[in-house]
């Protein structure tokens, strides 16, 4: 069932950027998607630089140790429903970095990940093409807790 | 009110891109003591690069990914004096003109940045549209948009074809009337120099006191451009640095808008060199002896020292980055400034923290 | 590049303030402290100067529980790169506190140490 | 009074930070083509609220919520007291109170951002209520103080007065130069900041409000005996003012405290002492 709630819900991700440790090649395309070229604030999305007033985290880098408690805190700020998207590889699994003794090797190992986001640096494209993977799965998520809530 | 309060600035915070802390105390709205907090993005670089000399190019990139080439360049020219070798001069004219695309890309990043620190959204805006037409640039000729991989010690692996250089030539063109646009929006416009003349201003003295480099450097009054050791294929081309006197940010903002034409300047000096011969040439054996290697990155001198015994792994790599020795001067400028400004100071000196904290 | 690396001496501790302050008076910029372990579990340290037109070093070695003077005070932002060295090799500086890039208590001790440090008898702390 | 006139009335309270709401949507449209962007759809702003109504609520004291609230309770009765045709100072004291409330709260939340953002928000305040203080004055000695009462005229014997209402809107709508509060990039969003889901609506809401009775006053300087021209000329005229915002925003960058005090107090107040003395000496009275 799409409610009018969950209609506005992913019409108006508010996104929230954090670097735990990359090496700003995914950080610069962050920053790009809010530019002329591409251009997120289409799809309602906004940077809003706060964990309180965010609903997707976007989480570069394959968290260092002195990162990880705060990255959580982050996590924990956030309201639900929430959404984490792991942008490049080493988010993702912490690839370039496997072998750097300071690194945790990806942002699941310390929060949840919802999307992963493929490429090192990953492109902008792949970016938007993972918000809006993420959104669908946000529809499905919210929907879950809302039946949550009721049962 | 006189009473001090303590506010902590980032890790995660609106106007940074990246981790760094800065804790305030504040007295009202006066900054009255910073302590910089490094460290967040501490991965352990030198470790892994170490590892095995023949993938570290891979991983120097990775250091940063502003400045990524000049990483690999430094790395990649560290191995090759210890090997004793000579680049062939195409190969060393394509590192200079992807140096140079980078650099562009990366003070248009810092300029962007620093307006959106003082809340102008549309000059933020229209430096990251100028921005786009050189990474859309490099990632026609290289197919990536920020880590190149072209590097490889011994020369470039990847050549650059006649249209290629013919399509720099155009971007340049298209490029220059709308970089000179942005240069006369930052000298002139009046609420971005009241924002940014005679803030966090580091005096001469103190530049040198701190080591500063680069860009901070050089809008301090140290006229100090590595780019005149002729590494690469500078020795080739004339420019000469860029130096301003007054040590604000509107000083460190300026030089780097100089830069920008000052960079393509240089690719349109490079491309008429190019002839046509080999990128690269090969290297036999592992390397053993050591070797200091600087380059000239967008945020100023960039230092490799590599020792090697003739293993796989080497025995040290040591990077010093030229964020580490410019975020540090910080303390100097940010005690009584305004809570308004520190955004500013701080992003004008450009910091770059994976480069800062490896 | 000379295999045997410079003596190991204790004077060399005290020394380094000394010979940094003639590289600064002379015009030169410290651009990097370089630590490195040498196979006998010494640390070799190089402290490298730009001092036009090309670079100079002057470098020693020493133990590593050895403390070294710091030269903050005559080269200010030699106080980072001599951070980087308490950090990264667990090395002792004078009134240098550890804590620029490790987290303490999660990240390894001493990182780019190639071995733990040899025990020397009873002297140790503990 | 006619059942008719009221339910108008009560009709116009609701509608109008319904259209406040499309501006900013249209806001945000406009500032994104300015900056070669496509931006958001014109109705993002309700997606906005919708979604924050939905987002489950997190909050540091009860204080806070109970300050959201009072905030949108003024603002929505300055408004309603203003469509009904009440007195035009009394409307602006109710709402000055209300934009206190949002004060309030910042400083009920115990955080540094908030609390620096509450000083600035006050600050801000005493900058823009003084000059919207003799906007007022100068239209009830020029008309009336009754809403309902004003009729026409005030385009064209106070047009500075008009002029000087341009950088309040600036800093109501939270735009550079002197989005000082609520700086992005300095304080994240000051007041705003300990505020999520459901609560920051309640405020984005009772922002509506606010902005609807000050572009209230704005398209009081039109008016028409033809309802339909005077409805479409008011409509035009606090478009006008928002573009203007828009155009300013898009060409500077912020400014400091001091600047905004300043300029607000000196700038405003003279624009508004101008007309009144020019008013005087052509017409020998205000």
């Amino acid at each position: 069932m799409m409610t009018l709630e969950s209609k506005m819900r992913i019409r108006s991700p508010w996104i929230m950027h954090f670097d735990t440790g990359s090496c700003n090649g995914c950080d610069m395309e962050v920053w790009a998607l809010l530019t002329p070229r591409y251009d997120i604030e289409r799809f309602g999305a906004m940077n809003r630089a706060n964990p309180k007033q965010a609903d997707i985290l976007l989480i570069t880098g394959p968290v260092t140790k002195r990162c990880e408690d705060r990255l959580r805190n982050l996590y924990e700020q956030t309201p639900e429903p929430k959404l984490v998207i792991a942008c490049g590889d080493c988010a993702s699994t912490g690839a370039p970095f496997h072998n750097c003794y300071n690194v945790n090797g990806g942002v699941d190992k310390v929060i949840p990940v919802d999307v992963y986001v493929p490429g090192c640096a990953c492109r902008p494209e792949v970016l938007i093409d993972a918000l809006v993977l993420g959104l669908s799965k946000w529809r499905e998520k919210a929907a879950g807790a809302d039946k949550e809530a009721e049962g | 009110m006189g009473r001090a309060t303590t506010i902590p600035f980032g890790p995660q915070h609106a106007a940074f891109l990246e981790p760094l802390n800065v804790t305030l105390t504040l007295e009202e709205e006066k900054v009255v003591g910073a302590v910089l907090n490094q460290g967040y993005n501490h991965r352990g670089m030198e470790h892994a690069l170490s590892l095995d000399y023949r993938k570290s190019q891979y991983i120097s990139e990775r250091v940063c990914g502003i400045c990524s080439f000049h990483h690999s360049t430094a790395y990649c020219q560290g191995l090759e004096s210890i090997y004793g070798i000579d680049v062939p001069e195409r190969g060393r004219l394509i590192r200079t003109i992807m140096m140079e695309c980078q650099r562009l890309t990366s003070h248009l990043l810092a300029l962007g940045h620093i307006a959106e620190s003082v809340g102008y959204e549309n000059l933020f805006m229209q430096c990251f549209r100028e921005r786009e037409l050189v990474m859309t640039l490099v990632n026609r000729i290289s197919g990536n948009r920020v880590h190149y991989s072209m590097n490889v010690a011994g020369g470039v692996k990847r050549d650059i074809s006649p249209e290629g250089l013919k399509d720099i030539q155009a971007t340049m063109s298209r490029l220059r009337p709308r970089l000179r646009e942005l240069h006369r929006v930052f000298s002139r416009d009046r609420t971005l120099s009241k924002r940014t003349k005679g803030i966090g201003v580091l005096s001469n003295q103190a530049a040198r006191e701190w080591g500063n480099v680069g860009p901070v450097s050089r809008a301090s009054g140290i006229p100090r451009d590595i780019r005149q050791d002729g590494f690469a294929a500078y020795s080739m081309v004339k420019f000469s640095p860029i130096v301003r006197e007054e040590g604000d940010c509107y000083a460190r903002m300026m030089v780097r808008m100089d830069e920008c034409l000052q960079s393509m300047d240089i690719i349109e000096q490079c491309l008429p060199l190019i002839k046509d011969g080999p990128v690269a040439i090969q290297m036999k054996g592992h390397p053993k002896g050591e070797a200091y290697s600087r380059v000239e990155a967008p945020r100023g001198e960039l230092v490799y020292f590599i020792r090697a015994n003739g293993k796989t792994a080497l025995e040290r790599i040591k990077l010093r980055t030229p964020a580490l020795m410019n975020v540090a001067s910080l303390l100097a400028m940010l005690p009584g400034c305004q809570l308004a400004d520190v955004p500013t100071i701080t992003v004008s000196v450009d910091p770059c923290i994976c480069c800062t904290d490896r | 590049m000379n295999e045997a690396g410079p003596k190991i001496e204790r004077n060399a501790c005290l020394e380094v303030r000394k010979r940094t302050k003639e590289m600064v008076e002379a015009g030169a910029r410290m651009i990097a402290i370089v630590a490195l372990e040498r196979e006998d579990g010494s640390i070799e340290l190089i402290y490298s100067f730009d001092r036009q037109p090309g670079i100079v070093d002057f470098r020693f070695q020493i133990l590593p529980e050895w403390e070294v003077d710091s030269v903050a005070d005559i080269f200010t932002g030699a106080l980072t790169l001599e951070r980087e060295v308490v950090d990264l090799f667990g090395l002792k500086y004078k009134g240098i506190p550890p804590g620029l890039f490790l987290e303490a208590g999660k990240s390894p001790v001493a990182p780019l140490r190639r071995r733990p440090a040899p025990a020397k008898g009873g002297d140790e702390d503990g | 009074m006619d059942l008719l006139a009221y339910a108008l009335q009560v009709l116009t309270v609701i509608v109008a930070p319904l259209v406040v709401g499309l501006a900013m949507g249209m806001d945000r449209k406009i500032t994104a083509r300015m900056q070669n962007r496509r931006g958001p759809p014109v109705l993002q702003p309700f997606y906005d609220v919708g979604k924050l109504l939905s987002k489950r609520p997190m909050l540091l004291s009860e204080l806070q919520a109970t300050f959201a609230g009072a905030a949108l309770l003024f603002h929505a009765a300055a408004l309603a007291l203003f469509v009904s045709g009440s007195d035009l100072l009394v409307t602006f004291f109710v709402s000055g109170t209300g934009s206190v409330c949002l004060v309030m709260g910042a400083f009920s939340a115990r955080s540094p951002y908030s609390f620096i953002g509450g000083q600035r928000e006050l600050l801000a305040i005493l900058a823009y209520e003084p000059v919207l203080f003799l906007v007022v004055l100068s239209i009830g000695m020029r008309s009336s103080f009754l809403v309902g009462d004003i009729q026409g005229g005030l385009l064209h014997d106070l047009p500075l007065v008009l002029l000087a209402l341009v950088p309040v809107l600036v800093v109501l709508l939270e735009k550079s130069p002197f989005d000082v509060p609520t700086a992005h990039q300095e304080i994240i969003s000051g007041p705003y900041v300990e505020y999520s889901g459901p609560y920051l609506a309640i405020l984005e809401v009772a922002r509506w409000f606010q902005l609807a009775f000050v572009f209230g006053m704005v398209t009081l300087f039109f008016w028409s005996g033809d309802a339909v021209i005077s409805i479409a000329g008011k409509l035009a005229l606090a478009f006008a003012a928002l573009f203007a915002t828009i155009v300013i925003d898009n060409a500077s960058a912020r400014l400091t405290r001091e600047n905004m005090v300043s300029f607000m107090l000196i700038a405003g107040i003279g624009l508004v002492a101008i007309n009144l003395l020019v008013l005087f000496i052509l017409k020998g009275s205000i």
